[in-house]
């Protein structure tokens, strides 16, 4: 097995220790000279023009949708729509289907450990139409039980939103039990895949949901690409969400017909060069494999969550089993505010976050304001495991609590 | 100074055993600051006596920086007048914002000076003028923080 | 003044004429290289971090914010919201200003001669909101009168939505005086500079409008960067857009409050690297100097329509004036259809697009189906120029009208 | 074929001299057939008798290769079956998707298969397939055609 973290020069040019890879990851030398290379040879405006470079530059992007389509386990590739990010993705499904499809009365289910991109635009949704947010609520090991989902989601629910990997506790949620629950009482299903995408194949099928929404900067891709993945007949009857150009078929000054999904859903020129990157990324996953990404993160979590056990002061939410955690350790520190304890890491060059996660319902939930969160991914190693926890081990005396 | 340090020699103290902190019997100015970002939150309360600030005291809870800096804030003010607090309050938000920087200045915010790093650390300069923005606004509109 | 061109590598690795700008244009070595130093020197997730790399990825995209605003003449910092292009800043002020200041019975006001993105969502206001589009026309030149726009802009216009220069007929339209104007009738003016901003000094306090909207990728930035110019009061006033992560202040499970400008209008993560790429892009712009650009577009415009006028069966739309253009020389060829000169081109080499470019309205006044569109920027040369008449006077001979 | 070439030997024959370009009297199926991106735009009209294609004619406008392309798709199924001819536009369709190669089904398809090499050029498919798609589309509905 080759040496991956060589590809990656901002982890090789210093003594940086990156442990915030939930909020996003790093990119390889492949994903950015992927990009580069598109606009050193065929850079053009893709989808309108009859000349090479042209038909280059959508051979690329579409040849990326492609790629999209295979790696969440071959659906077609007109049910991806490239979008910025997750959050953008959740938001067109708020608006076209959402807005056209939930009435007064309705519900809409979400769990409580939403992201806020996953929250807000159904709070949007409920909020205008009159519809009611259902939450469910997980146990203290992170786990949504038969029991709650059955009985939060009933007849009445028009949607049921939910993520596939808390960006808190790192729990993988029975999404596929949900799907197949909420199918049955009608319902349709949006998964949040922003934190599985980068560590676990994902097969939208076997999800059974309607939408999965992802991001491609927590899978190595560069920032400003995500997508949409909507079942064909589920898209082909929802009206546009943004308007422009490339998505119209023809034009009046009062009057216009849409084109073909997944066109009808991306206004405006079209972000080639980073689909590019995000098809390099998930070449490179795939160079990678998921079998060696969850082996190495679990190893790694393993060490991190044992040498942590070993501090009486920290307090980890979420499960037990280091196997359940997507390389996510969130911990509070007796007596210490998160913000302190990222500060003073900072001070040993280690990168951590501390705040709310975006996803205050669920910090109001388990009762913290605030928490620090280490997120691993398979490019860290065990040397920066031990380091990490060595430096962590001090911060308490830094803050005058003594050794 | 490195942030170990500052937290070594300045906040801790005033973080781990604050002498302002704790409940104010009938204050004449209450109000709360919150930083959403962060989840500070504090209440800052005043007592005046004669336009001059003769207690102050803060509940609440946030990370060390922002409860050492109200609890420095408040050795600095009490004694003061509220136009001289208010003064006060922007001669440390303009050291915090890198603006003021002349020795004169600082020397009259006394230990409070001891943050003047922060400026180097954005993402700790809410914290640490929490409490200097919510006094100087209670001074200022003392309509919204009625006791 | 050093060759500018040698900085875009696609240009010198073969012999393609690139005559496509107005659709994309191309991006020199500094912007692409900007965007990988962000991803290998400061890469991480803005505005949630406490650690260095996050602190720098902000700052990062925060100048960046601050070089656009002054870019567009001075403005606000927290006035400019990044979104992916045009098309997604002017949506964003249809859903946001449009859908809650539009009335039944009001009026909306743009010219015929509008891209698809700067009409459709005002299509969508009208209809959603039972108003009515009112368009106003330009004379054969181009130039829409005094009389035609105080004429058709009254008491019931809630909105005028201008292009700054049309990307057909290159012309530039009299945006400050419609804007004077349209706001003494107590409307609210959106520019569409997506034309502009490639080609001159844009000032949007000059130019007296409210909203102002471009994309990076027409000024050789990165695509999947654009921003929006807006006025501090109105942007406090309108409610957010797209909701999720960043874009808040507090998160219950049912309410949400927003956090101040701009944050408010960029939920979930944002696109950091391409904003570094378009800031780079401006400093390029800036090094150029729009005095060279307009003075070199303009040099090669009249080359190019002095030598257009020498073929008969060839008509160019929009002014006589070569220094109305703006670089985009648009036309057709008796006989032939644009579909046919394009692709014969292409196997010339030269890039030019055909079609209906995103403005069927203005297609269907000028009673052209199709055109083909010639557009140029600072780095063409005249030896292109003068090829791509050459090879363009050879058109009808291929179609088979004789010599 | 380079596309110039391709121009002068075959398209510019049809499309400047076209055979079966006109109104036809009293035809059975008449389809209109477009390409919103390109803004080609035909009228196309069958004559049955028996249940073969009697006529083919077309009206309309649009670039070189599409105007051609129903040209010489008339020219090869006048006297065809109804089954025949959908059969025909499939192989047409297969050759310019790059999916039908092989010589026999091409020789089927006569001067048409040289519009094989637009296989090669994606913007130009849905000129060459138009006037096909259309008639297959009309035979296969002819409730949607009624002349
Ligand atoms: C005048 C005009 N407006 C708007 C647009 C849309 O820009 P974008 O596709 O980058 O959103 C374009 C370019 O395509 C344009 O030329
Ligand atoms: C679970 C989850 N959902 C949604 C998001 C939002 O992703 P983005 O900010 O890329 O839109 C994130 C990450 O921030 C996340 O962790």
């Amino acid at each position: 097995m080759r040496d991956f973290r060589q590809d990656f020069d901002i982890l090789n040019s210093g003594d940086y220790i990156y442990f915030d890879n939930a909020a996003t990851s790093q990119r390889p030398r492949q994903v950015l000279e992927a990009v580069s290379d598109f606009y050193k040879t065929a850079n053009a405006n893709p989808l309108r023009g009859l000349y090479d470079w042209s038909v280059a530059a959508t051979d690329a992007y579409e040849s990326a949708r492609s790629k999209v389509a295979d790696f969440l386990g071959g659906v077609k590739s007109e049910e991806i729509i490239f979008t910025r990010n997750t959050t953008e993705s959740i938001n067109l499904v708020a608006y076209s289907y959402g807005m056209d499809n939930v009435n007064e009365g309705d519900e809409i289910v979400v769990t409580v450990m939403e992201h806020h991109s996953n929250l807000l635009p159904w709070q949007m949704v409920a909020k205008k139409k009159g519809a009611t947010l259902v939450f469910l609520e997980p146990d203290e090991e992170g786990v949504i039980s038969e029991e709650e989902y059955t009985s939060k989601i009933t007849d009445k629910t028009k949607i049921v939103a939910i993520g596939h990997v808390s960006n808190v506790m790192g729990i993988t949620n029975p999404v596929a039990e949900i799907a197949e629950y909420a199918h049955s009482k009608g319902a349709v299903v949006l998964c949040d895949g922003a934190q599985s995408t980068p560590h676990m194949a994902v097969n939208v099928k076997e999800l059974g949901v309607d939408f999965f929404a992802f991001s491609g900067h927590k899978m190595m891709a560069p920032m400003g690409i995500g997508a949409l993945y909507g079942k064909k007949a589920l898209l082909e009857k929802m009206n546009p969400f943004l308007t422009g150009g490339e998505m119209i078929e023809y034009v009046t000054r009062t009057d216009a017909t849409y084109a073909e999904l997944p066109h009808k859903f991306e206004a405006g020129t079209v972000n080639a060069g980073d689909a590019v990157g995000l098809a390099a990324a998930i070449d490179y996953i795939r160079e990678v494999g998921f079998d060696y990404i969850e082996e190495k993160e679990r190893k790694l979590t393993k060490l991190l969550m044992d040498g942590m056990a070993k501090m009486p002061y920290i307090k980890i939410y979420g499960s037990k089993d280091y196997t359940k955690h997507c390389g996510i350790v969130t911990f509070t520190m007796d007596g210490v505010h998160p913000h302190d304890i990222s500060s003073v890491l900072n001070d040993d060059h280690v990168c951590v976050r501390a705040g709310h996660h975006c996803a205050q319902p669920l910090m109001q939930f388990i009762g913290a304001g605030s928490t620090a969160r280490a997120s691993l991914y398979f490019y860290n190693t065990e040397e920066e495991v031990e380091r990490f926890l060595e430096k962590l081990s001090g911060v308490r005396e830094v803050m005058g609590y003594g050794a | 100074m490195e942030l170990k340090q500052l937290y070594r020699e300045i906040v801790n103290e005033h973080n781990l055993h604050p002498v302002h902190k704790g409940k104010m019997e009938a204050p004449d100015l209450v109000l709360r600051g919150v930083n959403p970002s962060c989840g500070d939150d504090i209440t800052l309360s005043l007592k005046i006596v004669d336009g001059k600030i003769a207690d102050a005291m803060y509940e609440g809870s946030g990370c060390a920086i922002s409860q050492a800096s109200v609890d420095m804030m408040a050795d600095q003010v009490i004694g003061r007048t509220k136009e001289d607090a208010i003064k006060l309050a922007g001669t440390f938000m303009g050291m915090i914002k890198g603006e003021v920087t002349d020795e004169a200045s600082l020397e009259e915010l006394d230990e409070a000076a001891a943050l003047q790093d922060v400026a180097h650390m954005p993402a700790r300069v809410k914290c640490a003028v929490l409490g200097w923005h919510t006094m100087q606004e209670m001074l200022e509109n003392p309509e919204k923080a009625q006791g």
